[in-house]
């Protein structure tokens, strides 16, 4: 092999994409990998959609719709488990989930995983997600001062929002997603069918890579956080404290795609609206790389 | 007959022309990509049908109102000011050249951050927009009034208050038209941007909706909306701009 | 206190410098004296930048003379006044007022009550022939229409005085000398002061009790010139081609001056 | 003296004021939500002291030269076909009309798909804002060259070429310009959109990174940046315009 | 074929009638016929709207009659043509060229070489009088070398006819005298064929072998005034001064009947 294959990965700069650090800690042999930084989701999907990114870290429920309008990508690995938290005002006045009762939530797109967590979480404790609250769509950067200045009584998304509301004490966690759903799956890393189709070897390079970087954030999260600033750009304490308060608020165990966690995730867009059909699981997910790694 | 042909049937043809390549480029994509104009008016039958449409226009269309007319009810009032008193107007001109450049995008965080979510910061952001525009051309328009008017009207001895209301006011109005004008354009253009802000309604919404939705087509749907209301909403300012250049003796 | 009997419009030794845009100053009139009468039809003439305008404007107050003083009544001019009103070139009719409401505007400044006020500019739109147009916007209108419509508006304030800036200038002879004839019948009824600018000959020798002929760089008065004929005057007489050669040779001297000026530039 | 005051000390006073009355208000937030003119400048010196300021100032405006300079060479040619010619415009003035209206912000899934993400997207997105000013003001230019001009070009026996590139080009010269100098306005106005594409540099990125990590006080540098160098843009602009109409005796 | 002296432009029935916005016809010019002999200098004289424009517009091609026959050099006119040179009130000069780069471009239209035109260019500058300004643009000069600018571009391409459409109007009355001395000299010189259109009766006078009295409504002939003076004419003198009558009598006919339109608009 002579050139290396050069695969576009787009993500976000958010912590449950900090495999992408594998980019800057990883010496690939035939693999470059090029990170691609999006500022939200639609812009993320749409540059995978049209071929102009290779692979992207998408939200399950995402690169499930991608699928099943035919956009030819794959789940090679998932990104992490676990990882976002219901943050809430910095009150006395809510201190458990039935205090949102005639609230206003925000999450960051209808098609994320904490749509489905806060319906989840919502419905096991009888409340009604249409009636009995508001919840509205949100971009994750303008969470913080919306909460801050009473906009909104809280939001479930993607860390480092939780952690930074937290940081800058105009918000606290309700409940981390863990809670919520134990090890549930999140963003999912997507591949365009054609590069693993052309380039076996060097996908599998990068899973092995993206694995060997998930063992390190597992064990040295210290570590980790200070070398995401390059990738990233969040301040390494907040980082740190994703990772370690709890020590699974964010986890990077067990990345093997599974029909098991896909299917449940299925079940619960069905359940609530956000999708019609079921995608077919055997063709969107390709665990032999991430085995193989393993 | 000639000029019937040529203002009616062939721009006519133009746009047929126009949709039938744009079918035919279409085919090289799927429909996901790149919508034909068929998947096009199947959304917007879609949309209609759902109901969401009208609403959404209905919305965007009352935003858009109320945040041109916050822009033409502080502009103009600020420009003739502002156009009269030429001081006050260098010493704050540097301030609004600075602010002027910078994108109504550029100010989404402190939109959120003064106004919250919903209807509030997409007002602001094209309230932003437009007002620029009124504002400038009020000033000008305010500057532009013929020395020729005001002497006539020092001569007979009017005071400053019926120079400024019966003279100044309806001397800049063709200017300030032209400027109203504008902002209708630029104010339009930043409606999609401004109903990005955590607004739940609205076709800036329905564009940001269907594109989490992946559905392009819709939001193809969307553009050529926004596209047509645009054009109808400029139109209209056309001819009662019109209207008043031949009342004022302007354009006739 | 003196005895003799004053002049309605007094300059002495009138002097107005501009400052250029490069800085340097520039004598538009200069030590200029100028008695005029009231009642009196005066006509300047000379070439372009002699200074008419600057004069004019002095008298009506808006300029201000560098040094020595204007005077009208006896009074120091020191800013307009709706007793001595000036008509422009370019008419400055208001476009967005009827002709009734351009001339109603004068005197709605003056506050005069509404009733009144229709009535006086009814009948000075009456005095130019004008009142079968009164509800016609100025776009409407031709040149002389709308210069009557300006003139209406001046005679409806009753001034004692009429400043006129080269009024018919931008009107075809045939209706500048159609007004030539309405301005005098005008003047002969109401015997308002005027001071009309021009520079056209024929109709300073048409119009003028006295023609002041001034002179550029700096811009003074050359001579002025009595035309004592009755009004109306008929322009293809004997006597007025009298006047009209001695003007024409006078002016001759002052245009090659003048010219000369031109090729300087 | 006095004119200098005017023209240079007031003006800085009401900057002075407004930085003031910033700094005050900035108090009653927390600096992560409304920062102060001091956090701002502070940020300004920690993204110079990185580096990554200049660097992305740098990437801006290469992007938007190039974007401003493929609108100009992509409306000018068609603006003078289209002004020349009058039945091609009215044959496809309605796509125009249509076209205009939609947001830039609107062509975002389009442009992705067309142009992928990085440069191009961006510069698209520029060169829509900043072509229809140049298209639609070179064509009204076009159609505005007196007839008089015209005239004494088919007296003198001057053939179509001859008219056009040494009458009709410079005659709608001065038009053009102002298209030109409309279009720095909105051309730049659509960097900060433009840069939000997947591009991983430039200003707006900045801004959007800035944005994505709560760095308020970044995201007000940027803001602040932007307008600045559109401002600067804006004031060379003007300069070159005001030449050209001395130069071609409009002005003057 | 035929005999008699044939005349340099030849107007034969013509008619040239406009539609007007609302959509009905309206008859400019009537049955028109005219003849005009090579190197004869002819004014066209008569109120606003009279088709003064019209009429010398067709004789240069730039609109073609609705029935009737317009020939130059026994010729149907068609077309502009660079022989045929039309000089504007408002000079039509190139602001973004000098004065010498607006003479030379009728000649590079004619693709005559740079040097030659150049040299061409030159005399023609100098014949009127602005040799000291070739490199000035238009907005540096005064209205009065403008037009002589205009003048001088039309004669570089030596044409056998020049047609004025009141070239002098916007000029003030000095610098119009001045100009149509020149005009007389260089007529002189060169002997074109001039048709100039004028609403200022002393210039038609002072400047015409014969002089064209139109009138409105339709558009048609009037009057044809021989004025067989010599050139050039004092205009105070008293045969100047018995053909000014007898216009100004013609004209004051035709005017009235032109201000009545004016009152029924
Ligand atoms: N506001 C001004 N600032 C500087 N110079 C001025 C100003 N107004 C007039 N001038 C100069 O004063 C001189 C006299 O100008 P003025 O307008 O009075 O001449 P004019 O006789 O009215 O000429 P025209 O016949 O062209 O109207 C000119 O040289 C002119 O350039
Ligand atoms: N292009 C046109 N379309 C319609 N009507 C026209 C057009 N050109 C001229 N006319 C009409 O033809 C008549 C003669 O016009 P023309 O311009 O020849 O008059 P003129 O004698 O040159 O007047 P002026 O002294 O005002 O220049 C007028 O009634 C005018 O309204
Ligand atoms: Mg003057
Ligand atoms: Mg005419």
């Amino acid at each position: 092999g002579g050139a290396k294959v050069n695969i576009k990965v787009g993500y976000l700069p958010i912590t449950d994409h900090l495999l992408m650090i594998a980019s800057e800690r990883e010496q690939f042999k035939s693999v470059g990998i090029q990170p691609v930084k999006f500022s939200s989701w639609p812009e993320i999907s749409e540059a995978l959609k049209v071929g102009a990114i290779d692979a992207a870290f998408l939200l399950t429920p995402i690169g499930l719709t991608l699928r099943q309008k035919g956009v030819p990508v794959k789940v090679v690995l998932l990104g992490h488990r676990n990882g976002s938290a219901i943050t809430v005002k910095n009150s006395s006045e809510i201190n458990r989930i039935e205090d949102l009762k005639g609230k206003t939530i925000a999450v960051p797109s209808p098609f994320s995983t904490h749509n489905l967590l806060l319906r989840k979480v919502l419905t096991e404790r009888h409340l009604d997600p249409n009636k009995d609250l508001k919840i509205i769509d949100m971009a994750p950067p303008e969470m913080v001062n919306a909460l801050a200045t009473g906009r909104i009584e809280g939001y479930i998304v993607a860390e480092p929002f939780g952690a930074q509301a937290e940081a800058q004490k105009v918000g606290k966690v309700l409940m981390l997603s863990k809670d919520i759903w134990h090890d549930h799956i999140c963003c999912v890393l997507n591949v365009r069918e054609s590069v693993i189709a052309k380039y076996p070897e060097a996908v599998q390079e990068m899973v092995a890579g993206f694995l060997r970087t998930a063992s390190f954030i597992e064990t040295s999260p210290v570590l980790a956080a200070k070398g995401s600033t390059k990738v990233l750009g969040q301040r390494p304490e907040i980082v740190e404290r994703v990772l370690t308060s709890p020590r699974d608020r964010l986890s990077f165990q067990n990345l093997v795609p599974n029909k098991k966690d896909f299917a449940a995730t299925q079940d619960y867009m069905i359940k609530f609206g956000v999708a019609k059909q079921k995608t077919d699981l055997a063709g969107y997910l390709d665990d032999r790389f991430a085995r193989k790694a393993v | 007959m000639r000029s019937w042909l040529e203002n009616y049937v062939v721009p006519l043809l133009t746009v047929v022309a126009f949709v039938l390549i744009w079918q035919i480029a279409a085919r090289r994509y799927p429909p996901e990509q790149f919508p034909a104009p068929s998947d096009v008016v199947l959304a917007i039958k879609e949309l209609s049908d759902n109901g969401v449409l009208w609403t959404n226009i209905g919305i965007s269309l009352a935003r858009f109102a109320a945040a041109y007319l916050m822009a033409v009810v502080a502009g103009i009032p600020l420009g003739l000011f502002l156009g009269r008193f030429t001081r006050c107007h260098r010493a704050i001109d540097p301030l609004i050249q600075v602010l002027r450049p910078i994108s109504p995008i550029a100010w989404f965080p402190l939109a959120v951050l003064w106004f919250g979510i919903g209807n509030a910061p997409a007002v602001f952001i094209i309230f932003l927009a437009a007002f620029y525009p009124v504002l400038l051309t009020t000033i000008s328009a305010v500057r532009g009034v013929p020395a020729v008017y005001l002497k006539v009207s020092t001569n007979f001895g009017a005071g400053a208050f019926l120079t400024f209301v019966r003279v100044i006011v309806p001397a800049a109005f063709p200017g300030i038209m032209v400027g109203l004008h504008i902002a209708v354009g630029t104010g339009w253009i930043h409606l999609v941007a401004g109903e990005m802000l955590g607004a739940q309604s609205g076709l800036g919404f329905m564009i940001v909706d269907a594109r989490n939705f992946l559905r392009t087509d819709q939001v193809m749907a969307g553009m050529l909306l926004v596209g047509l209301l645009g054009l109808a909403i400029y139109k209209a300012m056309k001819t009662f701009e019109k209207a008043i250049g031949r009342r004022w003796g302007v354009a006739a | 206190m003196s005895e003799t009997p004053v002049s309605k419009i007094q300059l002495r030794d009138v002097e107005k410098r501009f400052r250029s845009a490069r800085g340097d100053q520039q004598i538009a009139l200069s030590r200029l004296d100028l008695d005029i009468k009231a009642g009196e039809f005066v006509c300047l003439v000379g070439p372009s930048g002699c200074g008419k305008t600057t004069l004019i404007n002095l008298m009506a107050g808006f300029e201000k003379p560098t040094s020595g003083s204007v005077l009208i009544d006896g009074e120091p001019v020191t800013a307009p006044n709706p007793d001595h009103i000036m008509i422009f070139q370019d008419y400055g009719l208001y476009p967005w007022r009827t002709v009734l409401g351009n001339v109603l505007f004068g005197l709605q400044a003056r506050r005069v009550p509404a009733a009144q006020a229709r009535e006086k500019a009814l009948a000075a739109l009456e005095m130019v022939g004008l009142s079968q147009s009164i509800d016609k916007h100025p776009h409407e209108l031709s040149g002389g229409m709308k210069q009557r419509a300006s003139i209406a508006r001046a005679l409806a304030v009753e001034p004692s005085v009429l400043f006129m800036d080269e009024p018919f200038a931008a009107l075809d002879a045939f209706t500048r000398l159609h007004l030539q004839d309405e301005l005098l019948r005008i003047w002969t009824e109401k015997k308002p002061t005027v001071v009309f600018v021009t520079h056209d000959l024929d109709e300073a020798i048409a119009l003028g009790q006295r023609v002041v002929l001034m002179a550029p760089q700096p811009g003074r008065i050359q001579k002025v010139l009595e035309v004592n004929l009755p009004h109306p005057r008929e322009r293809t007489d004997q006597e007025f081609a009298t006047f009209r050669k001695r003007l024409f040779t006078e002016f001759h001297l002052v245009h090659q001056q003048a010219a000369a000026v031109e090729y300087q530039i």
